[in-house]
Formats: C-alpha cells, structure tokens, sequence
C-alpha cells in the first residue's frame, strides 16, 4: 500500500503539471486590441526550435533571439522609449523535437494560446512547410524562418504571409558550383549529400552553377539518418579517382564523412562544405581526429560575420554581442557558439521588422513591412545588404565564399549574388 | 559492374574491410545485450544509452586531464558501478514480472538517461580521443585504418577474456550456472542476486567498450549509439540472443553485408540498405527462430 | 475399430529416444491406465496424441483418422480433450472464463450465453459451482485440478486424457477421484486414457493397462495381469531403488 | 480485484465518460479542443496496441510505423491523381483540388493498414518475443527509406501538405469542433468493437495465447489464426489513427511517426495499463500532455529546462513501472474500489 501512495504522489505530480493546464481556459489578458498578440505595453511572437532530439544542436538560436529581445526590452531605443515603441517583446518558443507534428501542435498553441501577433524563425525545412497553411489561412505572418528551402521565397504568391531569410540552399550550391569551374577547371568531382529535400536542393544548386560543366561529377553518394559508417560511400567516392569533394550535409555526419575519409586515406585536393557545416567548433572536431592539414583550405560560404574568427575579435558587433549574451542570455552561454551569433542577427532583423510595422502594427503592416527591407545588418559580413522587394521575396541573397584555416573560417573573394 | 576485375576485388576486399570495423562495433554492443540477456532473460535497451552515457563521462574525464588508458579503466569501473546500481535499484524489483514490463522499464530508461545525457553535455558534437592513430596502413591496395583494427582486436579480445572468464574462474562458472538454473544455484549456495547485479555490471563496462571504441570514428553525440542499438540488437538476435560468439559473428556479418548490400546491388543502393539487411535477418529468423548459433530450447511442456 | 489407435510410434529429443516403438488401442467407452516408472514416456505420449510432438515414426489414428498430419489445436475440434501433470491454467483469467476457452472449439460468434450457461452448468457439476468469478491463484491444488477437469470436460471430448489426476491429492481426494471417474464415463459417454502413477486409482478404475519403460512397452492386459507381470515388478523395483538412491 | 463493482456501475461511468466526451468542447478552449483530439486519435491507437500487446502478448516496437501506413493511405487518397498533379514534384506546391472526402479515406487506411499488418503477422508467427521486438523496431527503421524511395507517391522526405481540414457535407460546424468530434466519434465505435472482441470468444482466445500457449492450443485455440489476427487488428487501429493524424495535422512526412513515437505508443500502454481498455485513456493523456507541458510547466513557470520534457516522461514511466504494475487503471481501480464498495452497499 506504502508503494501505491509513492506512487499515486509521483503521478499526482505528473498530472500536477498537466492537468491544470488541461482544464485550465485561458483568460484573456490585458486589454484587447484589434491585432491578437499586440498590447499597448507588449508584443507577442513566438517559433518552434529543436530544443531536444537529434536536432537540438540549434537550440541556442532561440535562446541568443531570446538574449537580444531581453536587451531590447530594457534598453531605451532611438525614440526614448523601451522595446518596440514602448512595447514590450514577449518571446514565446517551444521545443518541437523536430517532429513537424509537433510543429504543427505547438505552433496552433503559439495561435490559439500565446495568442502570437506572428511566427517568427521557426526552424526546419519541412516543420515550416507543414505550419505554412494553417498560418497563411489565418493571415499570421510567418517570417524569417529559418531554414534555406528556396520556396519561402519562390512561392510567394500562393503563400503571402510567409517569408524566408537566409540565403536559399540553392542558391549557396550554384555558388560553390560557379567556384569550382573557375577555380579547378579540370576538377573530377565526389558528392557527398543527405538523402532529403535539403541535400538534393544543395545538389540541384551545384548543378546549376557548374552549368555545362556538370559531367564534372564523377560520383553521387549519398547518406540515411541510420547510417553509422560512411566507409562503404566514401570508399567508392575514393575509388572513382574524384579530387574535388563537396559535402552536402549536416554538422555530425559532416564530422563522421570527414575523418572516416582520412581514415581511408583519402584525401581530395579541394573539399567544399555547405555552409549549415562550416562551423569552426566542428571543424575543430574533426580536426581533432584528422589532423588539422586535413581540413585546412575547405571551401565554405557564409553571410554572418564568424565571431570566432580573430579578425572580429575586435568587431564592436560582436564585441557587443558578447556582452549582450554574458548579460540577458542564459547562464553558461557559451558565446563561441554561431547559434547564438545567428540568433543575435536574426533578431536584428525581427525588431527593425517590428518597429517598421508602424506605430499601430497590424499582421499586414508587418507583413507589408518584410516586403520593403533595406538594410544593412550589422551582424553580416561587410557590403550584405538585407534587402526586399515587391517582387524579391529573399532578404538575405548574397553571400561571400570563406575558407578554412588556422581553425577558423575566413571569409574571401567579393560578394556572391545568390539569385 | 562494368569495372575491371582488378578494381572490383581491391574495391570488394575495401568494403569488406570497413564492414568489418563497423560489425566490431556492432558486436561489442551486441555482446553487452547477450550477457545480460544470458544471465537474466532481459533485453536491455537502454544499452545504448548507458554506453553513451559512461563514454561522456570518459570525455569528461579526460577534459580533466587524464590520459587515455587510465580515463578508460576508471571509465570501466564507473560503468560497472553504474551497472550494478541499476540492476539492484530497478531491475530487481521487477525481476519476476512479465518481460514486457522490463523490457518497457530499460525504454524508459533508455528515454531518460537520452535526454540527461543531452541535457549534461549539449548536442554539440565532440571530439572523442583514441590511443589508436586515425592514419591506415595500405595492403594491396585496401586501406585499413588502424583505429579500425584496434577496435577489431578490441572486440575480439573481449571476446575471448569473456570466454577465459566463464570457462576458467570460479565466479564465472557461478554465473554461467545462474543463467542456466537459478533455483539449483540458489541451493548450491550461489548468490543469484548478486550474480544478476555482476552481470549488468559487467555489460555496462562492455556498453562502455563499445562506446568509447565507436566514438573516436562517430564522434561523441548524445544520440550516437540509439542507431547503434538497432544494429547491436539486429546482431545479438541475428546470432542467438544467448550466444556471445554468435554476436560477435551477427555483427561482424551485418557489417559487411550491408556494405555489400549498398554497394554492389543497385536496387537496394544506400539508401535501402539497412531496410534490405534488416529484412534478410527475417528472413535468416524465420527459417531459423534461434538465430545461427544460439541454443536449442526444447519445448518443455 | 478402435477409438484410438497407437502404432509404433517412436520419438526422440536430439539424441535421447523418448519412446520406442509404442503401440496401443483404446475401444470406445473404455478406461485405460498408462503406468510407468519416471521418465518412462507417458506423458511424451500424451503430447504425442494431443499433437504439442510430432512423432518421428509411426502414426496415430482417431476414429480412422491419422493425427499425425493434424495441427495441434484442431485436436480437440476431433474429440480429444486433456488436462496437465502439473495444472495448467490461465493465470490471469477467472475460473469461468478458463473453462469458456476450453469451450473454444464448441463456441461460435453469438453464441455466449450458451456456452456460459454450460460452463456453469459444468463447474456445479463439479461442485466448483460457487468459483466461477475467482482467478485461479490462491485456489487449493485440488480444486484447480477439477478446474482444469472441467476445462477438458466443457470441450465435450469423446476421448479424455487424464495426466496424473491423483497427483497432489489427499487420500479421501482420490477415493473420491475414482468415483468421479467412472461418473465422467457415464454421464459423458467418454472413453478414457490415464497416466497415474496411483495403483490403487489405476487399479480401481481401469479396464486395461499399458506399461511403459524406458520409452518401451514391456506389458498390457487388466490390472489384475499386469500387477503379476514380473516384467512390471522388475520395473518399479528398480525404479525404487532408483528413487532411494 | 478485476472487475468494478458491477456491471451498473460500469456503464454508470462510461456514460459519465461519453456525456464528459460530448460536452467538454463546450468549456475548453479552441487549442485544447485541438489537444483532446490528439487524445482521441492517441486512444485508438493505444486501443490497437493494447489489443496486441495487452490481450495477446506480442510486443510491437514498430506501431508508428503502422500508423504512418494509415496516415500515407489517407494523405495519398485526399490528394488524388489531380491533387498529385497539381502538386507536381514539389511537394510544397499548393494543392487546391483534391480527391476523396478526408472522412471515407479514414476506413480505407484501416483496411489497408490492416491488411498489412495481418500479412506482417504471418512471418512473425515464427518470432520469439524478442525476435519481435526487433522485427516491429526494424519496420519502424527502414520506414522512412521505404517512403523516401517511393517518393513519387509519399513526397519523400518533403512529405506531403494536405489541404486545410474542414467538416464535410457543407455541415455548419466549425472544423476544430469537427476534428474533435469526427476523432471521437471514431474512437467510440472503436472502443465498443475492442470491448466486444476483448470481452467474448475472441479475446479470451487472445488472452489463453498470451497466459499459456500450451494450454491454448489443447483447448482448441489456434496461435496462428489468433496471433495473426491480433497483428492485423492491431495494425488496423493503428492505420486509422494514423488517418486521423494526417487529417488533423494536414501534413504528412516521415520525421512525423518517428522511430521514438512507436516507443512511446508502447510505454503509454503500459502507463495505462496492461490488458485494461480503460487505462487506454490514461496512456493518451499522458501521451499528449506530459510532453508538452513538461517542457513548460504552466503551474509552476519554470523555464529553466526545456529539453527536461523526455527526461520527465523517462522518469515517470520508470516509476510507474516499479511502483504501480497494473499500470494507471489499476491504481484508479484501487482508489475507488472502497468508493464504489460503499456505493453498491448503500444500493
């Protein structure tokens, strides 16, 4: 019977958590304005993040968004006044464990609870996909989200109220594909990319930029989730005499590819890796297994400033930046970490959106307000500007190629157009 | 398959061997669910997990300076402790229910220790250091790291350390008797108990084996050995859920075959290779319930 | 023609020979006795008949018909119901709902309350009539064995193995078990086969009995000839002094 | 100790139950409208498993993976041939026109899924428990290949958008309510055909396997014809719910029946309670509130551990296994077996 008590506390405890929130409706807080989320004191955004799972390597970006709209909050902006307009920001995320069910749970809870004025840099390409018409058939903005699919951008007319940021996975690929006919015209070619949507969009974009030139590729291998070795693709990627390799793939299997190589003793003459990897504390780890010379020249490609690099060491941005996160981000918070940088510049981009929304913001003021960016983003690379149109739905379309060396990313070569 | 020959078997004989460096891992982890599946009837899947789990403490304790071998050991002692706890906090009030409901106690283990490891450590990807160089020797014309061949011999070692150990020591032979007739060791003056918590203990210190021989080539992740897991298990029931030989085998053979698999048959290609092993072990299953070397189990009625 | 009819079967476990060359045959409305030492293969060749073995020579025919080729579970569907040496039972299933499976063959879809009201019926006839709703943990040994008696009976067998029905009971349990037993063949026209090593039950109660040792069949006839068989004396005397080892 | 006090009593509280069901859209807001038809759809799902794990003693590691076949039939027949068109190879493409009525596509999965499940069975007759196990996990692993190599009709790992829910047959009720209801309505009917089957010669066929085989196959049970049917209802269930799923969430990839939601299907079941389609109840709150609201703890606003959520519901199922054996139901039943002892006593 003790052991029946034990337990009716623990899961007394359990529906603790649950139930009140169960049963709980919610109230209506302060006084109600025409725009859901909007106060005259406060402002309501919110996203989903990986915060747990086999993606949850991203979770300090909503936590560096978190950090800068705490700054924003408690510092007196160019008006005089707090936040946004004297509007506190209220910044609600939840950890979707990168399940887009989930995502499509959590983010009718942002709708429907948190009462969100809009969605904002919610991750993943497909986690986005999936919210993409439930927050267009209610005319909720959803914008700046974080993912490189080219559609955000492409498919503007079917889905107004959505808009990307980043550069486009595509058009990063044509511009390694652009690097490699210039660079090494006689390249022999090894792809190396995810079985998905986002691996192909990569290869799609090398592709086009390798143009005439594509008979270049003499191996495509690509990798599952639920592979643990690499061995048998690479050692075919070895075999096919390939000395240029591009790898289209995430940070852990980026690693694993890397020093699975070396470890067969392949070692190709270029190796390009997509942005999403080029990452100098993975890097560093493969470094650790493969030997710095192994990795040393990789091509990548970037838009933010790399906080690491010694170069911006003594940026005032990123000096500032790591103030910012040692002040309002999370205990601990490494600031070495570029999800935290990202999170920074995205949420620069967030609140110059909130505050051009105007001095009353509608869902469509904003919406309208992401369809005239024109700015430059302190915490991109010098001569990115954040621009968009009418007819150009791609904030971020510019890039610069960077390479690897001394265990940092250095940014080289002039400004990319991406599209 | 147009290639020359000579190219084909150098190339044959490349993935043969890198499947084999997997398999190595497979089965070390496979090894690790034999023993506690021989010793008391469970399949522990929290496996993995416990294996991820002490390899973060081994980094951890490395981070603080200890070198390798001594990190390993005490890694090993940390990881049999860690063991034998589980197994006398959680495992033993459950031992005569159904094994169902301890099959769903070690998932919610394998669900907790997941998220504490995520939770310790961050996902951010580590470093994982090896006594073995990350460099290969070439024979005819294969490459063979020697991390790979390190973990091999690693493998087999354990292998035939556990067999000395179970043929030749008193407490071996006392746990043999235990898996084969608790009851009868019981009156013989064994003490079953305590043989069941050596068991895990020694299966935890095997999970961290494997962890700390995977980790040097899949880098240390807080999900590194949930996919691992499928495989170990794949090979343990691929060879005989009671058998430690058959493990090694069923993993050493997994290894290879989906190399093989992913290589040279262009419907499977690598993205249905594991769906396709996976469907051939049962195959293997079904015309041969006990695995390939496990042990005949007459039907008593 | 014989109900049942066992003709040299012979089965081995790897390389142990459970029983060798085994024949016999029960007529309709018969009770036969099957004695033997321990480990002689009696109740192998209950699990021969009830088909849980295939023999590995041989064959089995009921009513005509070979059992050898015949799954397991149809068995009964044929008339042939058991119990078990050691009780087996649905742990967690009351009384009444063990004996509606052993009902299984005889129930179809909407036909519940019929096969509840014979189970019922059965377990007063029992007089296990008050358990129906009870699980069988907790229950007297003796009790669970009529439960599992019952369980074969609800089956409505033709032909009915008994393993060890005398098992674990006490002495006025088998005097009463003998009577039960020749009421069973009565009331249900039954014929029936027992493994018992109860000789006074066996004695009792039996038409005929078989002898088996070693897997082999070294005696039949009725009680009366089989206890002067000097074969049989042989047999449990040094079965005895087995034992006393 | 099995039963409540009696039969009255029982469908006292099932009506409570459906009066509770029927009514709660009224006091509940429009997202935890949305959550408790996540509940029901966990339910029917949970039934499915419990039916096999439960009642018939096979454990499956692999029900997302069932779940997913009824999700992927339903998606695939909403869209039809022209939404398919429409849609082209990119997924992410609008889709305005589509095929069949989301609602009679829910059956269909079920057939379909079962069937599929009932031919899985058929090998797995030869599995030992363990082998199982593996067997179901390894369906829940190759899945996602499987659906990303046919990706002309799965979408691949872009998956599938559905277009936006909405009640049928120009019914004037909102589609939130809708959901709810349809997911429900659904569930009851698959309560009632769990509870007929589990209650009669069927389910004490199940229940004889899984207690005995032995024993099961003397009394004229046939493992094989059972065993497989169990599988194949199971599955069935499962496609249903998956249907439903699909229809709530209006997207369909991969990564949304992930290897992890076959785990937590099977420990829900357990939470609930073993062989107790009551406790299935249980299971799916448990299944749908615990993760979330671990995360964000709406009592207690400790925003501190976000990623806490699967260490909590580790935790608990652990607990509930050492401390609670018979899983939720029976702790319920223990609670209030005084209550409605004295109940009947007083009647």
């Amino acid at each position: 019977m003790n052991r029946a008590l034990l337990a009716l506390a623990a899961v007394l405890a359990a529906l603790a958590v649950s139930i009140p929130g169960a049963f709980g409706r919610t109230l209506e807080t302060a006084t109600p304005t025409a725009t859901p989320g909007v106060t005259s004191s406060s402002i309501t955004i919110g996203g989903t993040f990986p915060l747990s799972g086999p993606a949850s390597l991203y979770a300090p970006i909503p936590r560096g968004m978190e950090a800068y709209f705490n700054w924003i909050n408690s510092r007196k902006g160019p008006d005089g006044r707090k936040g946004i307009r004297g509007r506190q920001i209220v910044w609600k995320y939840y950890d979707d464990g990168y399940n887009p069910a989930q995502t499509v749970q959590l983010t009718n809870k942002l709708i429907l609870e948190d009462k969100i004025f809009a969605d904002v840099g919610s991750l993943g390409t497909e986690h986005n996909q999936a919210i993409r018409p439930l927050l267009n058939d209610r005319k909720i903005p959803q914008i700046l989200v974080a993912t490189g699919a080219s559609y955000w951008g492409l498919q503007h007319k079917q889905y107004p109220w959505t808009i990307g940021w980043q550069p486009d996975y595509i058009a990063e690929g044509r511009a390694y594909g652009l690097w490699i006919t210039k660079n090494a015209a006689n390249a022999k070619i090894a792809v190396f990319y995810q079985n998905d949507d986002y691996g192909k969009d990569y290869l799609r974009g090398l592709k086009i930029g390798l143009g005439a030139k594509k008979s270049l590729i003499v191996s495509e291998q690509s990798y599952e989730a639920t592979d643990t070795s690499y061995a048998s693709q690479l050692a075919r990627q070895k075999a096919s005499g390939a000395n240029t390799w591009v790898l289209l793939s995430i940070p852990t299997p980026t690693v694993r590819a890397l020093a699975t190589a070396k470890a067969l003793n392949w070692k190709p003459d270029t190796i390009v890796i997509n942005s999403v990897s080029a990452i100098d504390s993975v890097m560093a780890a493969v470094a650790s297994r493969a030997g710095p010379e192994y990795v040393n020249g990789a091509i990548s490609s970037g838009y933010l400033k790399n906080n690491n690099n010694p170069k911006y060491s003594n940026d005032p941005i990123v000096r500032r930046y790591q103030a910012l996160l040692a002040q309002y981000g999370p205990s601990g918070a490494d600031s070495k970490n570029g999800f935290y940088f990202y999170g920074f510049a995205k949420a620069y981009d967030v609140v110059k959106l909130l505050y051009n929304a105007g001095k009353n913001p509608t869902r469509a003021s904003l919406i309208k307000a992401t369809q005239s960016m024109n700015w430059v983003n302190p915490y991109m690379i010098k001569g990115i500007k954040v621009k968009t149109s009418k007819t150009d739905h791609f904030p971020i379309s510019q890039l610069k190629l960077a390479r690897y060396g001394n265990g940092t990313f250095s940014e080289f070569g002039p400004l990319i157009k991406g599209r | 398959m147009a290639l020359p020959l000579a190219v084909v078997w150098s190339q044959v004989a490349q993935q043969v061997t890198s499947g084999l460096a997997a398999g190595a891992i497979y089965a070390s982890l496979a090894l690790a669910l034999v023993l506690i599946y021989q010793t008391t009837n469970v399949v522990n899947f929290a496996q993995g997990e416990m294996a991820t789990f002490t390899t973060y403490i081994a980094w951890t304790i490395m981070n603080h300076g200890v070198a390798y071998w001594p990190a390993f050991v005490l890694t090993l002692l940390i990881a049999f402790g860690g063991g034998v706890t589980v197994e006398r906090v959680l495992i033993r009030p459950v031992e005569h229910r159904p094994e169902l409901v301890i099959v769903i106690l070690t998932i919610g283990m394998l669900i907790a220790i997941n998220g504490l490891t995520g939770w310790i450590w961050g996902p951010e990807v580590k470093a994982f250091d090896s006594p073995f160089p990350n460099r290969s020797v070439i024979v005819g014309g294969v490459a063979i790291s020697i991390q790979d061949i390190g973990t091999f011999c690693v493998c087999l070692g354990t292998v035939v350390v556990l067999w000395l150990f179970f043929r030749f020591t008193t407490l071996g032979l006392a746990m043999r008797s235990v898996a084969f007739n608790p009851d009868a060791s019981r009156l013989m003056g064994v003490r079953v108990g305590w043989m069941l918590a050596l068991g895990w203990g020694f299966a935890a210190a095997l999970g961290a084996v494997a962890g700390m021989m995977a980790a040097p080539t899949v880098f240390l992740d807080p999900d590194m050995m949930l996919v691992i897991l499928i495989y170990a298990f794949a090979a343990a029931v691929l060879g005989g859920i009671d058998s430690p030989v058959g493990a090694v085998v069923g993993g050493l053979l997994l290894g290879v075959v989906i190399n093989l698999l992913g290589s040279y048959v262009d419907f499977v290609g690598q993205e249905l290779r594991l769906p396709t092993a996976l469907a051939v072990l049962l195959l293997v299953l079904v015309i041969r319930p006990r695995g390939l070397f496990g042990r005949v189990v007459v039907r008593r009625v | 023609m014989a109900l049942l009819a066992v003709e040299d079967v012979t089965r081995r476990f790897g390389g142990i020979v459970a029983l060798t060359d085994v024949s016999l045959a029960l007529e309709k409305g018969e009770i036969v006795g099957l004695i033997g030492p321990n480990g002689a293969g009696k109740t192998t060749l209950f699990n021969l008949i009830t088909r849980l073995y295939r023999p590995n020579s041989g064959c089995i025919l009921f009513d005509g018909k070979d059992l050898t080729r015949t799954p397991a579970y149809r068995i009964v569907r044929l008339g042939i119901a058991r119990t078990f040496q050691n009780v087996v039972l649905f742990q967690n299933m009351t009384v009444l709902e063990n004996l509606l499976v052993g009902a299984h063959s005889q129930l179809r879809p909407f036909s519940e309350r019929r096969g509840r009201k014979q189970a019922v019926e059965m377990l007063e006839y029992l007089k296990l009539g008050d358990l129906g709703e009870r699980l069988p943990g907790g229950l007297p040994f003796g009790t669970l064995k009529r439960v599992e008696l019952a369980r074969a009976l609800v089956a409505k067998p033709t032909l009915l193995l008994l393993d060890e029905p005398a098992g674990g009971l006490n002495h006025e349990e088998v005097g009463e078990l003998a009577e039960v037993i020749r009421r069973l063949r009565r009331d249900f026209d039954l014929t029936i086969l027992l493994v018992e090593h109860h000789m006074q039950l066996v004695m009792s109660v039996c038409d005929r009995v078989h002898v088996l040792n070693f897997g082999r069949k070294i005696a039949e006839g009725t009680p009366a000839e089989v206890q002067a068989n000097p074969d049989v004396i042989e047999a449990y005397l040094g079965a005895e002094t087995v034992d006393a080892a | 100790m099995r039963r409540w006090a009696s039969p009255v009593l029982q469908g006292l509280v099932l009506a409570a139950a459906v009066v509770l069901i029927v009514l709660l859209p009224r006091f509940t807001s429009e997202f935890r409208l949305g959550q408790f038809t996540y509940v029901g759809i966990y339910f029917i799902a949970l039934l499915g498993l419990n039916i096999l794990t439960g009642y018939n003693g096979q454990i499956s590691l692999g029900h997302a993976a069932f779940m997913a076949i009824g999700g992927y039939t339903a998606a695939i027949l909403i869209l039809g041939q022209k939404g398919f068109e429409l849609a082209g190879h990119d997924p992410a493409q609008v889709i305005p026109e589509h095929g069949m009525r989301a609602l009679f596509t829910i059956p269909i999965a079920g057939l379909v899924t079962g069937v599929i499940g009932y031919l899985f069975g058929l090998p797995a007759l030869r599995l030992a428990a363990v082998s199982l196990a593996l067997a179901t996990l390894a369906v829940a692993v190759s899945f996602p290949a499987l659906a990303k190599r046919f990706e002309h009709l799965t979408g691949g790992g872009g998956g599938l958008s559905l277009p936006l829910p909405h009640a049928p047959f120009g019914w004037d009720i909102s589609t939130p309510h809708w959901l709810y209801y349809e997911a429900w309505v659904t569930a009851a009917i698959l309560f009632v055909v769990a509870w007929l089957l589990v209650r009669g010669r069927v389910g004490r066929a199940w229940r004889a396997i899984r207690d005995g085989e032995i024993a099961a196959v003397s009394s004229g049970v046939s493992p094989a014809v059972y065993k497989t049917l169990a599988f194949g209802i199971s599955a069935a269930y499962a496609g249903v719910a998956g249907a439903l799923f699909a229809i709530q969430v209006s997207y369909i990839n991969p990564d949304t029946f992930p290897v992890t939601l076959s785990i937590l299907l099977l420990a829900s079941v357990v939470i609930g309670g073993l062989s107790s389609l009551s406790g299935v109840i249980v299971g799916a709150l448990v299944l749908e509130f615990l993760p979330i609201y671990a995360q964000a703890p709406p009592v207690l606003h400790l925003n501190f551990a976000k990623q806490a959520g699967p260490v909590v519901f580790g935790f608990v199922l652990m607990v509930i296994v050492l401390l609670v054996p018979g899983g939720m139901a029976s702790l319920i039943r223990r609670i209030t077996r005084p209550l409605t002892a004295a109940l009947a006593r007083k009647a």
